[in-house]
């Protein structure tokens, strides 16, 4: 019996490569940026299913992980905001 | 049987995010993959609902599909129709990359399992389910981000003032897009109230229950972005030098508060365990503030141009550079 | 209870604040925080010299729980070089954007960027090294659009999706930390660490993202185009301290954290890329055109040898001979850091006066700026590793250190780069020094090249003659003989 | 703080401090640059009068800085160090004088005279040196000073010389730092000591302190243009004619010469250095440098350029005699240090006042020199006379003592026809100079130059300086045996060495 970390947990490894992977390949800034919101949601899962392993001995789910996580998506947020800008002027360039 | 049930579920829903990921980064079409993007992330709400962290569901609905699919929506506005001709990467370098990316998947799988497996998986929850009561806040997420690691958050909203400095440094925003037709036009001027008085109530909530000044902010955040949507290009935001102590004032209440204390002989953001709660609140209300004015200025992608004539420091700025 | 820790994150945020809501006032709100910075963290070093070890507990919960601020030797003499760096470059920038408005979009994020790079030098938690390191990253690349050039957008989303990468590899590998051993506190974890799978993955998935944000070679291709792109007092910060900060926490992680955990091969695997850049950036800067193009691979080259360091220091045994060598990794950082950022701030100096920074014409720039001529000589020396920089002491410590160790292949390495850095240097000063258009000075410039001025005295004079300050504060209880004057 | 342990660095102050201090004046300041100057030479003069005094008598002179842990700048004064010191600081006063002249309304002589004052405080802190590391700063540090120097005029030749100027000792002082840091690692911290270090040190592979020693004399023997390694001199030769001169008879040229001296007798021994037969790879490299250098300077018409090839060649008698076995060819070695000193500056004043009275650079041009510049062409024979070895100017006494030793060690068999051939050659390349300065029909028209409308047959700042040092060859050659005399310094320094 698959446990819910495990099947999260390397959901989230696959989420990150894949994010990883298609960063790498893809040449458009935006789709850049999706890839690497992918990638960073699949180390969130990572956390979060590290979190869900406490579940067992606690009755809840080890509180720090989402916490962190939910920094995490703050933070991704934010620099898809500025990367969004930059590629907003950068094409305002081109066209000057 | 019930277990099994689960796991059959969990590994559909395991299945669905990885299809939905992989569509999303996969495809030439920017607008689908936008769209796949944030389908992706409300599959991701429900994962993290699933796994019991209501607050990431929270967050990531408002946040991670919500303000950050609005930023990408926007952005794919102004994206050249039909992409751009991709580059075929060659044969020997894509070989690579799939090579490089199945063996990067297999060695951090090999590390997460052997980590899972480790040993103790109470981790940290033991000692906050411990400290919990001095909190000053009974939601666990809430007391990690507002009390035992404050500094993280204190930091986090450097980060987010940062972004929008960033984009505000790049110059004033051109006019916003409008939404067509009366009835969307109606339909915000009734959704608007009620996102503030959502975002006012998560910030309350936060403190017993999932919620907080991350998941307010972004709720009105989303309250501006549908006044722009709906033609109002300032948002609904106030004179940019007001929009300035907005943006500031999570960081100054939560160092005054953090330095306050240390007059008293506490060290740096260490409440008074009777103040806690309070000060807590404080720190998030104005956190919230700031929140929403940074994702708001965000999305407008600049000073929004009706100020631009009437005083603001931001008087077209758009020269090429220094040099 | 040690609040002066907080000191060096909060002046900075304090004074980013303040530019932000009087943007009128930014200038003074800036220098004002940067001073009150510098004081700090030379508090700080007073109280490191003479305790070792500081540590704040923030928010009162004890590390693990809550996190903790830390501050040693090494920390506390990269603060004190960065709070300089950071005042001589934010002195100039305020001469180098003219326009107001430029520098009220200025101060609030090069504040925040100092902000992060002094809460990175002092955390002693891994996630909340992720928070600064994303701060860093963001505030870094705003500041690095600043100039508004295609080529520095270019640079900057390149910049930020690269940065980007190496934060969530660095996260990966904090995720995978957490599940193995239950805290993010590094004491903590340096008394948990085993040789484990885990660990091992996880400190390759932290160090490929801290190298890519060092710019180690082949890793480096981001920087020179984000660096020579930059307005001169932000890449001046880039260059001496942001690639650096990445550096320090490698040094901190292989050194502290995870020993137990490391093979020799690794470490040589360090040294070995360590090496290409120190070639391979040197060889570019003597054929790049511009003098900040130069400047930026000259930074890929340095960063090699400070990963040149890393396999000697792991082959020689701990004790004085280690302790030693630790204190010249120490003196050619920040000896680098002051080098570095005098040259970029030159470099500003004649671009703004020139109106370009082609080598290649800059003839006569001797008798037009002759201090700012002299600013290039004595970083370029430092560069070199000619005495009397610390760079001098600290290679002529790391060749003793190779050969001790029995690692002679540094020995061409460093002999090779350091000529390669030679014909650079005298590259720009031999066309410095040609005939060409010069224009008389005037006293307008004098204020623009004075924190250059500092920056490089600071690399030759002050670290070269006082360089014996440098180990007392790295290394713990030594103290070194004093003057026998 | 007592004069034994700061008189060092007093030393090295009293040209450094006006040195930085000229960098700071107004290109006008006329007056106080020079008074800075002079005023400097001066003090380092009578400073050097003291310590002369006091290691006569035995007196310990050091100074000790740490720059880093185990790792000490040491000034400390030794007969050695005190007879390059005397032979600096007395021609820096000399060529000051001479550039004031010289340079009188040309630009940038804040930058000239401040780096001047750098480069004769590296020479100085070379001569020191009291170990192998501050040795080798000094030595490093000497490259960068002279740099600007040769730079000085920033004409695309000048560049491309202090260009090749570069790149030789550059890589030149990597292989000496190579060297010293690879020593140091096996044998400590390398202080000089009279009779070396290594000779008790068993536990050393000979093989790898021959390699060392490779190093060392590679690194040292670019700077003293030891064949091959000295490509760079003839290019060098375009910077200003007092900066030539300091080159040659002081500063970069004799740094490498007495580096080689300090690392045969104070590092490695000189017996154990000859029992590791090192010394005779040197013995041939100053050999064939010393022919090499005559060859050369035969078929050079440009002036200066036969004289960089004479340097070539002289300068590596230094080492000949410091690759010989034996106290008389030590005193030959030592003392030629100062006599050539002497002898080459005045040739490159007598140059300097030639280009700039009459335009003369080539000595194709110089007949007849003699009677428009009677002054400025007696010294230039002096000196010319002392290089080939005529008694009594001081030529004659370092080849005598060079040929006594040379027959003490039993190596008379290759280093007779040496000195024999060079002597030969240099007459070769020097009398027809002569001839033509005396007996040449002078030109109607020289080839240009600035017009001197004095009773003087040029500024007297840069008549008397040539004078003045072609008379201490003289007298260094007359008065031999007196007291203080550069013979017996060097006496004196070869009976420590050999501990006699």
């Amino acid at each position: 019996m698959l446990s819910a970390e495990i099947i999260y947990g390397l959901t989230g490894v696959g989420l990150f490569t894949l994010g990883l992977r298609a960063t790498l390949l893809q040449a458009s800034l935006l789709a850049r940026i999706l890839a690497i919101n992918v990638c960073g949601a699949g180390v969130f899962l990572m956390f979060v299913s590290i979190a869900y392993q406490g579940l067992a001995q606690m009755q809840v789910p080890d509180p720090v992980p989402h916490a962190l996580v939910l920094t995490g998506i703050v933070v991704a947020v934010s620099a898809t905001a500025l990367a969004l800008a930059l590629g907003r002027r950068l094409r305002e360039s081109k066209d000057e | 049987m019930n277990a099994l049930l689960w796991m059959l579920l969990d590994l559909l829903l395991a299945a669905m995010l990885l299809g939905l990921g992989w569509a999303a980064v996969a495809t030439r079409d920017l607008k689908r993959g936008v769209a796949l993007f944030i389908a992706f992330g409300l599959l991701l709400a429900l994962a993290w609902a699933r796994l019991r962290a209501p607050d990431l569901a929270l967050a990531e609905a408002a946040i991670g599909a919500g303000i950050a699919g609005a930023l990408l929506l926007a952005a794919l506005r102004s994206e050249p129709q039909g992409g751009q001709p991709a580059a075929v990467p060659s044969r020997v370098f894509l070989l690579t990359l799939n090579l490089f990316s199945v063996l990067l998947a297999v060695t951090v799988a090999w590390a997460l399992l052997s980590a899972l497996a480790m040993g103790d998986s109470v981790r940290l929850a033991q000692p906050v389910t411990e400290h919990l009561s001095q909190s000053g806040v009974s939601n666990p997420v809430t007391a990690v981000l507002l009390n035992f690691r404050a500094y993280d958050t204190l930091l986090e909203l450097a980060v987010i003032l940062s972004a929008v400095l960033g984009v505000l440094a790049l110059g004033p925003a051109r006019p916003g897009y409008r939404l067509p037709g009366p009835v969307l036009y109606g339909l915000i001027r009734w959704l608007v109230p009620l996102l503030i008085v959502t975002g006012g109530y998560l910030l309350w909530v936060g403190a017993h229950a999932p919620g907080g000044a991350f998941q307010a902010g972004a709720t009105l955040a989303a309250a501006a972005v549908l006044l722009r949507l709906g033609g109002v290009d300032g948002a609904g935001l106030p004179a940019a030098v007001v929009s300035r102590w907005l943006l500031a004032a999570g960081l100054l209440a939560f160092l005054a508060v953090g330095l306050l204390v240390t007059a008293f002989g506490y060290g740096f953001v260490q409440y008074p365990p009777d103040l806690a709660a309070g000060l807590i609140l404080v720190i998030e209300s104005a956190a919230t503030l700031s929140i929403a004015v940074a994702l708001a200025l965000a999305y407008i992608g600049g000073w929004p141009s009706r100020r631009a004539q009437s005083g603001s420091l931001h008087t077209h700025t758009t020269e090429g550079g220094t040099h | 209870m040690n609040n002066l820790l907080a000191l060096p994150v909060v002046l900075p945020l304090l004074g980013s604040l303040l530019a932000l809501v009087w943007p009128r006032r930014a200038d003074w709100a800036g220098l004002g925080a940067s001073v009150a910075a510098f004081v700090a963290a030379g508090h700080i070093g007073a109280e490191v010299m003479r305790n070792a070890t500081l540590e704040l507990a923030v928010g009162g919960w004890a590390p693990g729980l809550g996190i903790a601020l830390r501050a040693d030797g090494l920390s506390a003499s990269l603060l004190l070089m960065s709070t300089l760096v950071a005042l001589a470059a934010g002195l100039y920038a305020t001469t180098y954007f003219a326009e107001a408005q430029k520098r009220a979009d200025f101060w609030p994020l090069w504040l925040l960027m100092i902000t992060a790079l002094h809460a990175l030098l002092l955390s002693g938690d891994l996630f909340n090294i992720y928070v600064t390191l994303e701060l860093l990253g963001l505030a870094a690349v705003a500041l690095a659009a600043l100039g508004g050039s295609r080529a520095a957008l270019q640079a900057a989303v390149r910049y930020l999706t690269v940065g980007l990468l190496g934060s969530l590899a660095f996260l990966t590998g904090v995720g995978l930390i957490y599940a193995g051993y239950g805290t993010l506190d590094m004491v903590m974890l340096a008394g948990r660490v085993d040789a484990e799978p885990a660990t091992w993955v996880a400190l390759a998935l932290m160090t490929a993202g801290l190298l890519i944000k060092s710019a180690l070679f082949p890793m480096h291709f981001w920087l020179p185009s984000a660096h020579a792109n930059a307005p001169a007092p932000v890449s001046a910060a880039l260059s001496a301290l942001v690639v650096k900060a990445a550096f320090y926490l490698v040094l901190r992680l292989w050194l502290d954290v995870f020993d137990v955990a490391l093979s020799q091969a690794s470490a040589g695997l360090l040294g070995l890329l360590g090496a290409s850049a120190v070639i391979w950036g040197s060889w570019q800067a003597y054929r790049a055109e511009r003098l900040k193009l130069l400047a930026a691979y000259s930074t890929v080259a340095q960063i090699g040898y400070l990963f040149l360091f890393i396999p000697v220091l792991l082959a020689t045994e701990p004790g004085e001979a280690r302790d030693l060598l630790f204190g010249a990794l120490v003196l050619f950082a920040l000896t680098h850091g002051f080098s570095k950022s005098a040259f970029f701030l030159g470099a500003g100096v004649i671009l703004h006066r020139a109106g370009h920074d082609r080598i290649a014409e800059l003839g006569g720039t001797s008798r037009a700026l002759p201090v700012t001529t002299f600013v290039l000589a004595l970083a370029g020396i430092a560069l070199i590793g000619l005495p009397p920089s610390g760079t001098f002491l600290a290679k002529w410590q790391l060749m003793t250190s190779a050969i001790a160790a029995g690692q002679w292949l540094w020995i061409p390495v460093i002999a090779i780069g350091t000529l390669l850095a030679g014909a650079y240097v005298f590259r720009v000063l031999g066309h410095a020094f040609g005939p060409g258009e010069g224009v008389g000075p005037s006293l307008a410039w004098a204020r623009a090249e004075l924190p250059a001025l500092l920056l490089a005295l600071v690399a030759t004079a002050v670290l070269g003659l006082g360089a014996a300050q440098v180990w007392t504060m790295v290394v713990p209880g030594s103290n070194a003989e004093g003057v026998s004057l | 703080m007592s004069l034994s342990n700061s008189l060092p660095l007093l030393i090295l102050l009293s040209s450094l401090l006006p040195g930085l201090a000229i960098f700071l004046l107004r290109e006008e300041s006329f007056r106080l640059r020079t008074a800075l100057n002079l005023f400097g030479a001066s003090v380092k003069l009578i400073l050097v009068g003291v310590m002369i005094w006091g290691v006569f008598h035995e007196q310990v002179y050091e100074t000790r800085w740490t720059l880093a842990p185990g790792l000490d700048l040491v000034l400390h004064a030794d007969a050695l160090s005190v007879l390059f010191v005397s032979l600096s600081t007395l021609l820096w006063l000399v060529t000051t004088v001479y550039a004031i002249g010289y340079l009188e309304d040309s630009p940038h002589r804040s930058r000239f005279f401040g780096f001047f004052s750098l480069c004769v405080t590296a020479t100085v802190g070379l001569a020191l040196a009291g170990n192998l590391f501050t040795f080798v700063v000094f030595y490093e540090f000497l490259t960068l000073a002279t740099y600007p120097l040769v730079a000085h005029k920033g004409t695309p030749e000048a560049i491309r010389g202090a260009r090749i100027y570069l790149a030789y000792t550059l890589a030149g002082g990597m292989a000496l730092l190579i060297g010293a840091v690879w020593l140091r690692t096996l044998a400590g911290p390398l202080d000089f000591v009279q009779g070396g270090i290594l000779g008790g040190m068993d536990h050393l592979d000979p093989w790898t302190l021959r390699w060392i020693f490779l190093l060392l004399i590679v690194g040292l023997g670019v700077k003293a243009a030891l064949v091959p390694l000295h490509g760079w001199l003839p290019q060098a030769m375009v910077a200003p004619a007092p900066v030539s001169a300091l080159l040659h008879a002081v500063a970069v040229v004799k740094a490498g010469a007495f580096g080689i001296v300090r690392v045969v007798y104070d590092v490695y021994g000189v017996e154990f250095a000859a029992s590791l037969g090192v010394l005779a790879l040197l013995g041939a490299a100053a050999a064939v440098t010393i022919i090499y250098g005559s060859v050369k300077a035969l078929s050079q018409d440009n002036l200066k350029k036969r004289l960089a090839y004479s340097t070539v060649s002289q300068v590596s008698y230094i080492a000949l005699g410091t690759a010989i076995l034996g106290p008389l060819a030590t005193v030959g070695g030592m003392v030629h240090l100062v006599h050539q000193g002497v002898m080459k500056i005045t040739l490159f004043f007598a140059a300097g006042n030639y280009a700039e009275a009459l335009g003369v650079h080539r000595v194709s041009e110089m007949d007849g020199v003699g009677r428009r510049m009677p002054g400025t062409t007696l010294a230039f024979t002096i000196g010319a006379l002392g290089m080939i070895g005529i008694p009594p100017v001081a030529g004659f006494v370092s080849k005598w003592y060079l040929g006594l030793g040379a027959a003490e060690s039993g190596a008379a068999l290759w280093v007779l026809p040496v000195l024999v051939g060079s002597s030969l050659l240099n007459a070769a390349y020097f009398l027809p100079i002569l001839y033509r300065a005396w007996f040449g029909q002078p030109p109607a028209k020289w080839p240009g130059g600035h017009t001197h409308a004095g009773r003087w047959e040029i500024n007297q700042a840069l008549l008397w300086p040539p004078l003045l040092t072609a008379g201490l060859a003289l007298a260094a050659g007359l008065f031999a045996a007196a007291p203080y005399s550069p013979l017996e310094w060097a006496r004196l320094i070869a009976e420590r060495e050999y501990s006699l």
